[in-house]
């Protein structure tokens, strides 16, 4: 029995267990069990990646079962093993399984604590259903049963509408990216007979130059598939246009957010074009798209990101943003920078998530920054763990030297952006570049204002709440949306009144959170320094499993030292930055805010997209079924048709009565009539 | 000559008695022109040779229908007062149609083209027999070849006359005074009482 | 096959007891009619076990010459087989759901096993007529069902379905009288080899489709259905969602398609403007919907339009497709009324704002209508995935637009089930008697864990539906493969040199 | 042709006849208290004639020559065919009436023999291959139909609908024969054969009048529109088992005999009378659901229904064909016994008293009260309405085969889209029946005979009935072979 | 001789006389059935006339079957007119209408 079985459905099988038994099983029986299972997983996928690490290792397939064979369209589960499934198999089992176990902390207070691990773990599941996939179908059933569970474990917590409306409107969008991604599947059918993988990037070149009709259009036939099946990307990895799922998503339970919403679903889609990289090498103006819109998430999430105060969106739109990185990496043709990005991401995504939460679970489920200050002190693990989480992100290392995970891979995607040599690829180089700076800023303005500063706790309903020792029922009221209630937020106000502590003494997490934050932290800070090589310089790591461009490597290693040392630079700017605004002179910001109000107000609310989508499209939606219900259904079709059929048989029927009067010669007139017709018929 | 001045002469007036007979007021009136219009159809036949069909319309009709009609219309002692009152509603479309029909019969069977009908040709089954006179002829015919029609309508007699009296016969049991109680109990309210809402000063009629 | 007389038995089993349900009490009828359906079920399985896939196309044939006019013929084919184990699958269900039926509980009974024997008679008539006269006859234990046990309106809803339906199908008797005055046969089969001249083919198609349509029901043609769902009881929604419905397909798949190749393609158009209008508009309907039973009344319209363009892609994915959404709609759309007839029978309202928080108080059943849910919407793995995937995989090869506009239907369709399903199962307990409601019992529970089962079977390995459909989709195919339309795809050739290494790749593939 | 074969073929006829001047004697001797005797003897003298009749129907086309009275009667399958219905029909009318009348204290002992001599009218009617003949049977049993409607003297409804019967009854006559003096004079004869020998040369305008004129005529004795006016008022006024006789007896010869006289007389001009039949049957459909609809008394609405019905039969005719006059046979067949049905039902459905009942709204919560009573009236309805599997569709379904084979392709598709307006009001009684909460005015027992009577045609009706496809079907086609023999 | 069209003619208009006076008269019931009586009177007219024309005796013949029938259809008319009368007490047309719709 090959060990991917029990990789992929150890899992599977944990979450029908916990999940059917529920409380039945006991929290600590359902627990032990998921989690136990993603440890074995994990215990396996790390020997398959090393295995791979060594290099020139073929790719297996794994069949399971027959699934569909419809005419020439067949497609069955199997589970196909490669490098980048490697690399894919030990990120999601290694964070699914720390973060399982970081859940027994976090969840401790939970009365659906075998729901949520059975949840966690059908996620995992699905997620290794996806990067093992052979075919596309089968990529597609991850793709959707990934965004099952992001809906259950968005909605975990359903007795809150803000969570069910997140949780919906997470597979609601998601789906107008399936949308994209079924109709490139049908496309790809069409277009090569099959949907398996290799046999698609193996014929795929011929079809370069070809050109099919589409909706009345005919368009280059690569170009189409591929930008159809980077529709799907788009919404599984939250990129500008069908982003706005995911700082929703933040309403589900932190360790969520740090599976799903930052290491693992998100990067779906550029495992997804990565896989098929070989296919978006034939469409050059896919790849300008996709670089684009790279680019373009990248700047936009950044930009909201330094704007926001709740921790948790921040992180969240800080996923957003280096997905673009990777995206855009994928675009120029670096898509071993970007899969390398994404490993290192996932580690400190992951921990900053995770860090997120123990600071969160300190707090009281108090998740707005302003009523945050001087955690250093208080929870000094959590503070080292996230520190080591902003220094991966921030991409802070010495060239040639050492660097934290994130140093190593964005500055590999801004150089090969900046080596690509075309013009999207420059411009994605200086957004990409402006974007490092924005991160920094914003990730040590998230440092600063939690763990620096005087405390501002008092000022926090959670706080006061814990104080007064009014606890909540249940742990779940989290609330994620303060910043409606707070149009214009004055961060300082609360520091004000009193120590700002107001009495309240803030905890460290217990071991069981503390060891994953631990473990991951060991990955932000070495993951990039160990793979690099690996991920970014042999050809023979990837095999084949990605389109690997020998020219564009080297084009990276020849750019000009500047290049390689803005990403440094940028970060450095942003860090003093926000040293400036939140350390030194806390008034900034606010008088920042306030001269630049409708710029100030315009990133705040995300660029406005849910109200424009709320605009364009729920509302209408609404509208219009309510019109084609009333109106059309009802005003039109049952009123003309059958009920006025009926109406028209009702009036025939009394005209038809009032004409049977009764009176004798009103019959024989008609008898008559009838005669002189028949008479007259005939004549004629 | 005559022959023709006769048949103007009758048919004249059979066409003048049977519009007074639906025009008449009085339905005694109407009876008598019936009588007339008989005796002038028996005269149309008689110019034609069919005596005995002639003989038979006064005889039946005049003598046995006509008076039938005469008799019920004097035992029913209607109110010819009130039967006066009410004009009629379809008048001017009855008139219409009545004439559409007779102008299509008339210029349709071609009638007014003399001397130009086609009629069809006997088999000669039904031919007069040679040297015998009408009466003899159709006795022949009659108790020969349509016997079976004969009896039958023998029988449509027998059902009128049973019919007749079925309907009108009281027996003795149905004497007045007499209580049914079946069919008092077969009475529906709805048979009995009838809800009018007169307008005021309307009254009601019974 | 000679010997036993299966289908005969499936027919007479569901009608004896029909006639013994009539004159028991109600417990004991109640019985009957479980045992019945049990019998039936056992029975349409071993008919499935016996089947012989890849054997000749028409199995388990019978006839008796015992009517002038047409013949009592009986036969199946893989089509057939899979849609009556449908039926009898989904019966016991729904008499095990009508267990809270007190009201006249025998004439109930009987009018449920008269439609099992109905709808198996429709699936198995192998005779035009026999065929017609199944069809119809279905009106009426329908027509009571919806009538004497139905809801509030029920009267409105019994008259809109029968004469809504009946108006639909007369027409299609005239088209029947004239192909066999014309093939001098009445023989299912013979018919659907033989050519009927074009010309005619457009009213006979146009006739057969009035009727069809009717049933599907697509757009405009539909508004009989949420009435006629939302008064009925809840196995009268399971059985006309279930079943009733799938012989508008079985109808086209039968009839349009193979007697009328010609028609059919020229007819396609109407066909895809009507569904791409349903799948959007009933959906949009859906989303908007404060019954529950409404909602899933309109969804069954959105579905079944994916059915119509699967059916009238003209290739084997389309045609498979298709198949399989009614197959799988059968199970999901039945599961979903049993979930609002579970709630139905405790709360006795369908309005869904009286609910809220059902995951709290029932857990189970939450987790059953999740399952549902995710099924109706169509997720992976689940037994209406297969089907929507391979019907638009069809339709894609005909017209990109068609499948753009009908693959929305996944985005709406997501959109109002978990709209839905958040108004029921999540949010707080906002009324007290509904957060008092008890978790399913085990007679629910025995009803809804074989749906749950199959539709996940169905999902995961659908090769049990669709091998021994296979072989007559091919037949289908190859006598519609000479009136198939030209997609709008038009692929060109690629650059030459990389054309040779696609075609290997392909050559590859088979 | 000698009389003795002659007489041999109008053997039924003759003991009609004899029997009902015998009851008639014995009725004058015995009064009114033998009725119940008398009814039992005219059943049997029907029966007799059902036996009598029956062998020419078996042996359809192939039999001998059937033709008696130089021409003018012909007892072939055909008219047989029709004589069986019409003896079962006056038979079952005869079993459901003594109760009734006896109820209201109106039973006469002229009861069964007035029934006797109208069946002995139709049976003339039928066998009419002369315009006399014809006329003579036509009269014999309309007279006879005028005294029954009338029958319940006492009763000003029943009154009502006589006077209205007989008056319109007379118009049509007055049509009929002013037809048949234009036929016999521009045909020069009035054997159908011989019509149709002198018609085979071309129609001259008045023998064109004449046909429009007869037919018009016979359009009154089988109700089609527009000479239906007088049906529904004199089904609801006359006595019921009154109106279950003419809804199926008459009716059934009526149709024959136009069939005969269309097919067989003027079978040669077939262009000159099929549009107007089309246009009658298509009338009738329409104007008789329409006329249902919104009716509250049952005899109304089956009324209505028999002119409903009338238009599906006369379809039938229209195809001018074997087949349409084989489906017009069996269509009658299955009519019958869907009517005769009908208003046995009807006459059980009584109040607490045992007066009988006719409002739709008695019919309330039937189902609970009297369950068989109301699966059976379920079945006629359904029947009636032509849905399968109830055996009327098979009605429906022979006619329209008739016409699509016939090429009448419009005209069926129009007729059976019309026929879904008339589901409308029988599917209402069952709505009735089944749907609303009972009206507690139904109640009562009814007698073994009526239940019998119910049960044959419920049977008769039910699928069970398409087991008699084959021999209805086989005897239809035999029977209406016959009247092509002519041709 | 006179054309036998003459004869057709006037009985033509006997018959529409006849005709009129059943649906024109809303007065008296019995003056319908004289109606009635003239239609017969013109069918005789043209049977004889046609008998006579053609040299055949059928017409006769059943011009005498036409009277039998009429003298039947009078008494059984008159019959039932007069047990409307006992029942209404009245024989107007207009009357005649409580069975109706």
């Amino acid at each position: 029995m090959h060990p991917i079985l029990i990789i992929v459905f150890g899992p599977l099988l944990a979450a029908i267990v916990a999940g059917l038994g529920n409380r039945a099983l006991g929290n600590v029986v359902a627990k032990s069990l998921t989690t136990g299972a993603l440890f074995v997983s994990a215990g396996l996928s790390w020997p398959i990646f090393i295995q791979y690490l060594g290099g020139g290792v073929e790719a297996q397939v794994v069949p399971v079962l027959k699934w569909v064979e419809s005419g020439t369209l067949t497609f069955d589960w199997a589970l196909r093993v490669d490098a980048l499934t490697a690399v894919m198999l030990v990120v999601i089992t290694s964070v699914s399984s720390l973060v399982h176990l970081y859940s027994w902390g976090y969840m401790d207070e939970d009365p659906d604590q075998p729901r949520f691990f059975a949840y966690l773990s059908l996620f995992t599941f699905a997620m290794l259903m996806l990067v093992t996939a052979d075919n596309l179908v089968q990529m597609f059933f991850g793709w959707e049963g990934v965004g099952l569970a992001s809906y259950l474990l968005i909605g975990f917590w359903f007795r809150k509408p803000s969570a069910s409306a997140a949780a919906i409107k997470a597979f609601v969008v998601n789906r107008v990216g399936d949308l994209g991604f079924m109709l490139g599947i049908f496309g790809t059918f069409l277009v090569f007979g099959t949907t398996s993988i290799p046999a698609i990037l193996e014929a795929a070149p011929g079809m370069a130059g070809s050109t099919i009709g589409f909706m009345g259009m005919r368009l280059d036939t690569m170009t189409i598939l591929c930008l159809l099946l980077f529709v799907g990307a788009m919404g599984k990895s939250a990129q500008l246009g069908l982003h706005t799922w995911l700082p929703d998503a933040m309403e589900g339970p932190t360790p969520v957010s740090a599976l799903i919403h930052a290491a693992t679903m998100v990067t779906a889609g550029v495992f997804m074009v990565c896989r098929l990289s070989p296919m978006f090498e034939t469409a050059p103006m896919a790849l300008t798209f996709v670089t684009f819109i790279g680019a373009a998430t990248c700047l936009f999430a950044a930009t909201v990101g330094t704007t926001q105060w709740d921790i948790k969106r921040v992180i969240a739109y800080s996923t957003c943003s280096q997905l673009g990185y990777m995206f855009f990496a994928a675009g120029v043709g670096a898509y071993g920078a970007a899969m390398f990005h994404l490993f290192t991401h996932a580690f400190f995504k992951a921990l900053l998530f995770l860090g997120a939460g123990s600071v969160i679970h300190a707090m009281h489920h108090e998740q707005d920054m302003r009523y945050y200050g001087a955690l250093r002190k208080q929870i000094p693990l959590t503070f080292y763990a996230m520190l080591a989480g902003t220094l991966a992100i921030t991409g802070v290392g010495v060239l040639g030297v050492f660097g934290f995970a994130g140093f190593y891979s964005k500055d590999a995607i801004l150089e090969a952006a900046f080596a690509s040599g075309s013009e999207m690829g420059r411009a994605a180089f200086w957004i990409g570049a402006f974007a490092a700076l924005l991160t920094s800023f914003y990730s040590w303005r998230l440092m600063f204002l939690t763990f620096w500063g005087k405390p501002r706790w008092a000022e926090s309903e959670h706080i006061q709440h814990a104080v007064h020792g009014d606890h909540h029922d249940h742990p779940d009221e989290e609330h994620a949306g303060h910043d409606a209630a707070h149009q214009v937020p004055d961060p300082h106000h609360a520091a004000h009144h009193g120590d700002g502590t107001a009495g309240y003494h803030p905890h460290e997490s217990p071991w069981t959170m503390l060891v994953p934050l631990g473990l991951l932290s060991l990955g932000a800070v070495f993951a990039g320094f160990v793979f690099h090589h690996a991920f970014l310089e042999e050809a023979a790591f990837w095999n084949g499993s990605i389109a690997y461009d020998e020219h564009l490597m080297h084009a990276m290693h020849e750019v000009p030292l500047w290049v390689k040392l803005t990403a440094s630079a940028v970060m450095l700017l942003g860090l003093f930055a926000a040293w400036r605004a939140y350390i030194r002179n806390t008034a900034i910001p606010g008088e920042v805010a306030a001269q630049l109000g409708p710029v100030y107000r315009f990133l705040y609310n995300k660029w406005y997209f849910d109200e424009l989508y709320n605009f364009v499209f729920v509302k209408p939606a609404f509208w219009l079924g309510r019109q084609l219900w009333q109106r059309g259904d009802v005003g039109i079709i049952d009123r003309f048709g059958p009920n006025g059929a009926a109406w028209v048989v009702g009036k025939g029927a009394v005209f038809a009565r009032r004409v049977q009067s009764g009176y004798l010669t009103s019959y024989a007139l008609i008898m008559l009539l009838g005669l002189v017709a028949a008479v007259t018929w005939v004549l004629v | 000559m005559i022959q023709l001045l006769a048949f103007y002469l009758f048919a004249a007036l059979v066409i003048a008695a049977g519009a007074f007979t639906i025009l008449a007021r009085n339905p005694v009136h109407s009876v008598l022109w019936l009588i007339v219009a008989f005796f002038n159809a028996a005269g149309l036949m008689v110019i034609v040779g069919a005596e005995f069909i002639a003989m038979l319309l006064v005889i039946v009709y005049v003598g046995a229908v006509a008076v039938l009609f005469l008799f019920v219309v004097m035992m029913l002692d209607i109110d010819f007062a009130e039967l006066r009152a009410g004009f009629i509603k379809n008048f001017p479309l009855g008139i219409l149609i009545a004439v559409v029909l007779l102008a299509e019969l008339v210029l349709g069977i071609g009638a007014y083209r003399a001397g130009a009908l086609e009629l069809g040709t006997p088999d000669g089954t039904g031919a007069s027999l040679v040297g015998r006179s009408n009466i003899e002829s159709i006795g022949a015919l009659l108790y020969g070849r349509y016997l079976f029609l004969f009896e039958t309508a023998g029988i449509i007699l027998l059902v009128a006359l049973i019919g007749a009296i079925v309907l009108t016969h009281r027996g003795a049991r149905a004497v007045r005074g007499q209580q049914n109680v079946a069919r008092q109990n077969a009475r529906k309210p709805s048979e009995a009482t009838v809800n009018t809402q007169p307008e005021v000063g309307q009254g009601v009629s019974l | 096959m000679g010997g036993f007389p299966i289908l005969s038995v499936l027919l007479l089993v569901p009608m004896a007891g029909a006639i013994a349900c009539l004159f028991s009490p109600a417990n004991t009828a109640r019985q009957i009619a479980l045992a019945a359906t049990l019998i039936n079920f056992a029975l349409s399985i071993m008919l499935w076990a016996q089947f012989d896939i890849g054997g000749p196309q028409w199995q388990f044939t019978e006839r008796a010459e015992v009517f002038a006019g047409f013949s009592y013929a009986l036969g199946i084919d893989g089509i057939a087989l899979l849609l009556i184990v449908l039926s009898t699958f989904l019966m016991p269900i729904c008499i095990l759901a009508s267990q809270s039926i007190e009201k006249r509980v025998g004439e109930y009974m009987a009018a449920f096993l008269f439609m099992e024997t109905l709808m198996i008679g429709v699936f198995a008539a192998q005779d035009i007529f026999l065929f017609y006269i199944m069809f119809e006859a279905g009106l009426i234990p329908m027509y009571l069902i919806i009538g004497v046990w139905g809801g509030a309106d029920r009267i409105y809803a019994s008259y809109k379905f029968f004469l809504y339906t009946l108006l639909g199908s007369v027409l299609m008797l005239i088209a029947m009288l004239w192909m066999v005055n014309e093939a001098g046969t009445t023989d299912i089969p013979t018919l659907m080899a033989y050519d009927f001249p074009a010309g005619a083919q457009t009213w006979l198609w146009l006739a057969f489709f009035a009727s069809f349509a009717v049933k599907m029901p697509m757009w405009p043609v539909h508004t009989w259905l949420p009435d006629a769902h939302v008064q009925a009881p809840t196995a009268g929604s399971v059985i006309l969602a279930g079943v009733l419905l799938k012989m508008g397909g079985y109808g086209f798949i039968r009839f349009s398609l193979p007697m009328f190749p010609e028609a059919s393609a020229q007819f396609a158009w109407l066909v895809y403007a009507l569904s791409m209008i349903a799948v959007v508009a009933t959906s949009l309907i859906a989303l908007v919907q404060h019954d529950m039973k409404k909602l899933i009344a309109y969804s069954s319209v959105a579905h079944m339009a994916i059915v119509t363009v699967g059916l009238f892609a003209f290739n084997v994915q389309g045609l498979e497709g298709g198949m399989m959404v009614m197959l799988g709609h059968g199970l999901v759309s039945g599961a979903l009324f049993l979930c609002v007839g579970v709630i139905y029978d405790r709360l006795h309202t369908r309005e869904i704002e009286r609910y809220g928080g059902l995951s709290i108080n029932m857990p189970h059943y939450a987790l059953f209508f999740m399952l549902f849910t995710m099924a109706s919407v169509g997720l992976p793995g689940t037994s209406n995935f297969v089907g929507e995937f391979l019907a638009l995989a069809g339709i894609y090869q005909v017209s990109t637009w068609v499948t753009l506009v009908c693959t929305t239907g996944i985005i709406l369709g997501a959109a109002y089930m978990l709209y839905l399903y958040a108004r029921v199962a999540f949010g707080v307990q906002k009324h007290p008697d509904a957060a008092a409601m008890p978790d399913l019992n085990v007679r629910e529970y025995v009803m809804l864990a074989p749906l749950a089962a199959a539709v996940l079977w169905m999902g995961v390995y659908p090769e049990s539906f669709l091998a021994p459909m296979r072989a007559d989709i091919r037949a289908l195919e190859a006598r519609l493969a000479r009136a198939a339309p030209e997609g709008d795809s038009h692929l060109t050739a690629g650059r030459p040199a990389a054309a040779a290494a696609a075609a290997a790749a392909h050559e590859g593939e088979h | 042709m000698d009389s003795v074969a002659s007489l041999q073929l109008v053997i039924p006829e003759i003991v009609l006849s004899l029997a009902g001047l015998a009851l008639l004697l014995v009725a004058a001797w015995a009064g009114d208290k033998a009725s119940r005797a008398i009814s039992v003897a005219a059943c049997v003298a029907l029966g007799a004639a059902f036996f009598l009749v029956a062998p020419s129907v078996c042996a359809g086309a192939a039999g001998p020559d059937t033709s008696a009275f130089f021409g003018q009667f012909r007892a072939d399958a055909f008219a047989g065919f029709a004589k069986l219905m019409i003896f079962a029909a006056s038979g079952a009318v005869l079993v459901i009436a003594p109760t009734y009348f006896e109820r209201l204290g109106a039973m006469r002992a002229e009861f069964p023999v007035l029934v006797l001599f109208a069946a002995l009218g139709m049976s003339v009617m039928v066998s009419a291959t002369d315009l006399m003949t014809l006329y003579i049977g036509l009269e014999l049993n309309s007279l006879s139909a005028y005294v029954l409607a009338a029958f319940l003297r006492s009763d000003s409804r029943s009154a009502e609908a006589g006077l209205k019967y007989f008056v319109l009854g007379a118009l049509a006559s007055g049509i009929l024969l002013f037809g048949m003096s234009l036929t016999y004079g521009f045909a020069g004869t009035t054997s159908f054969a011989g019509i149709r020998a002198s018609l085979d040369g071309g129609l001259s305008m008045g023998a064109l009048f004449g046909l429009v004129f007869v037919l018009a005529g016979l359009a009154f004795k089988i109700s089609a529109v527009p000479f239906h006016m007088w049906t529904p008022d004199v089904y609801e006024g006359a006595p019921t088992p009154v109106t279950a006789f003419f809804a199926s007896a008459p009716k059934v010869a009526a149709l024959a005999l136009t069939a005969r006289v269309s097919l067989d007389a003027f079978g040669t001009e077939v262009d000159a009378w099929r549009q107007i039949v089309i246009f009658a049957a298509l009338a009738s459909i329409v104007v008789g659901a329409l006329g249902a609809i919104g009716q509250s008394n049952i005899k109304r609405l089956l009324a209505y229904s028999s002119i409903n019905n009338v238009g599906f039969i006369l379809i039938g005719l229209a195809c001018a064909t074997q087949a349409g006059a084989s489906a017009m046979l069996v269509y009658l067949a299955i009519y019958v016994a869907m009517t005769i049905g009908s208003f046995v039902a009807v006459l059980m459905l009584k109040d607490e008293n045992g007066a009988p009942l006719e409002a739709i709204s008695d019919l309330a919560g039937l189902s609970r009260t009297r369950p068989a009573l109301a699966w059976a009236l379920m079945a006629l309805m359904f029947s009636l309405a032509g849905i399968p599997p109830l055996f009327g569709f098979w009605g429906k379904f022979v006619v329209f085969q008739a016409a699509v084979e016939a090429d009448l392709i419009v005209l069926a598709a129009i007729g059976i889209a019309a026929s879904v307006i008339g589901a409308f009001y029988y599917i209402k009684i069952v709505k009735v029946m089944f749907f609303d909460e009972p009206a507690g005015t139904a109640h009562g027992k009814s007698d073994w005979a009526h239940w019998v009577l119910l049960a044959i045609c419920a049977a008769a009706v039910s699928p069970l009935g398409y087991l008699l496809n084959q021999v209805l079907g086989s005897l239809a086609d035999g029977a209406a072979a016959t009247l092509f023999l002519t041709a | 001789m006179i054309g036998i069209e003459h004869y057709v003619v006037v009985s033509s208009i006997l018959f529409v006389l006849g005709v009129l006076g059943i649906f024109l008269n809303r007065k008296n019931v019995i003056v319908i059935l004289m109606a009635i009586e003239l239609i017969l009177l013109a069918v005789n007219i043209n049977l004889v006339a046609f008998s006579a024309f053609l040299g055949d005796l059928t017409g006769q013949i059943f011009a005498m079957f036409v009277l039998t029938v009429a003298a039947g259809e009078a008494a059984i008319g008159l019959a039932i007119l007069v047990i409307y009368f006992r029942g209404r007490g009245t024989i107007a047309v207009d009357s005649v209408d409580h069975l109706k719709g």
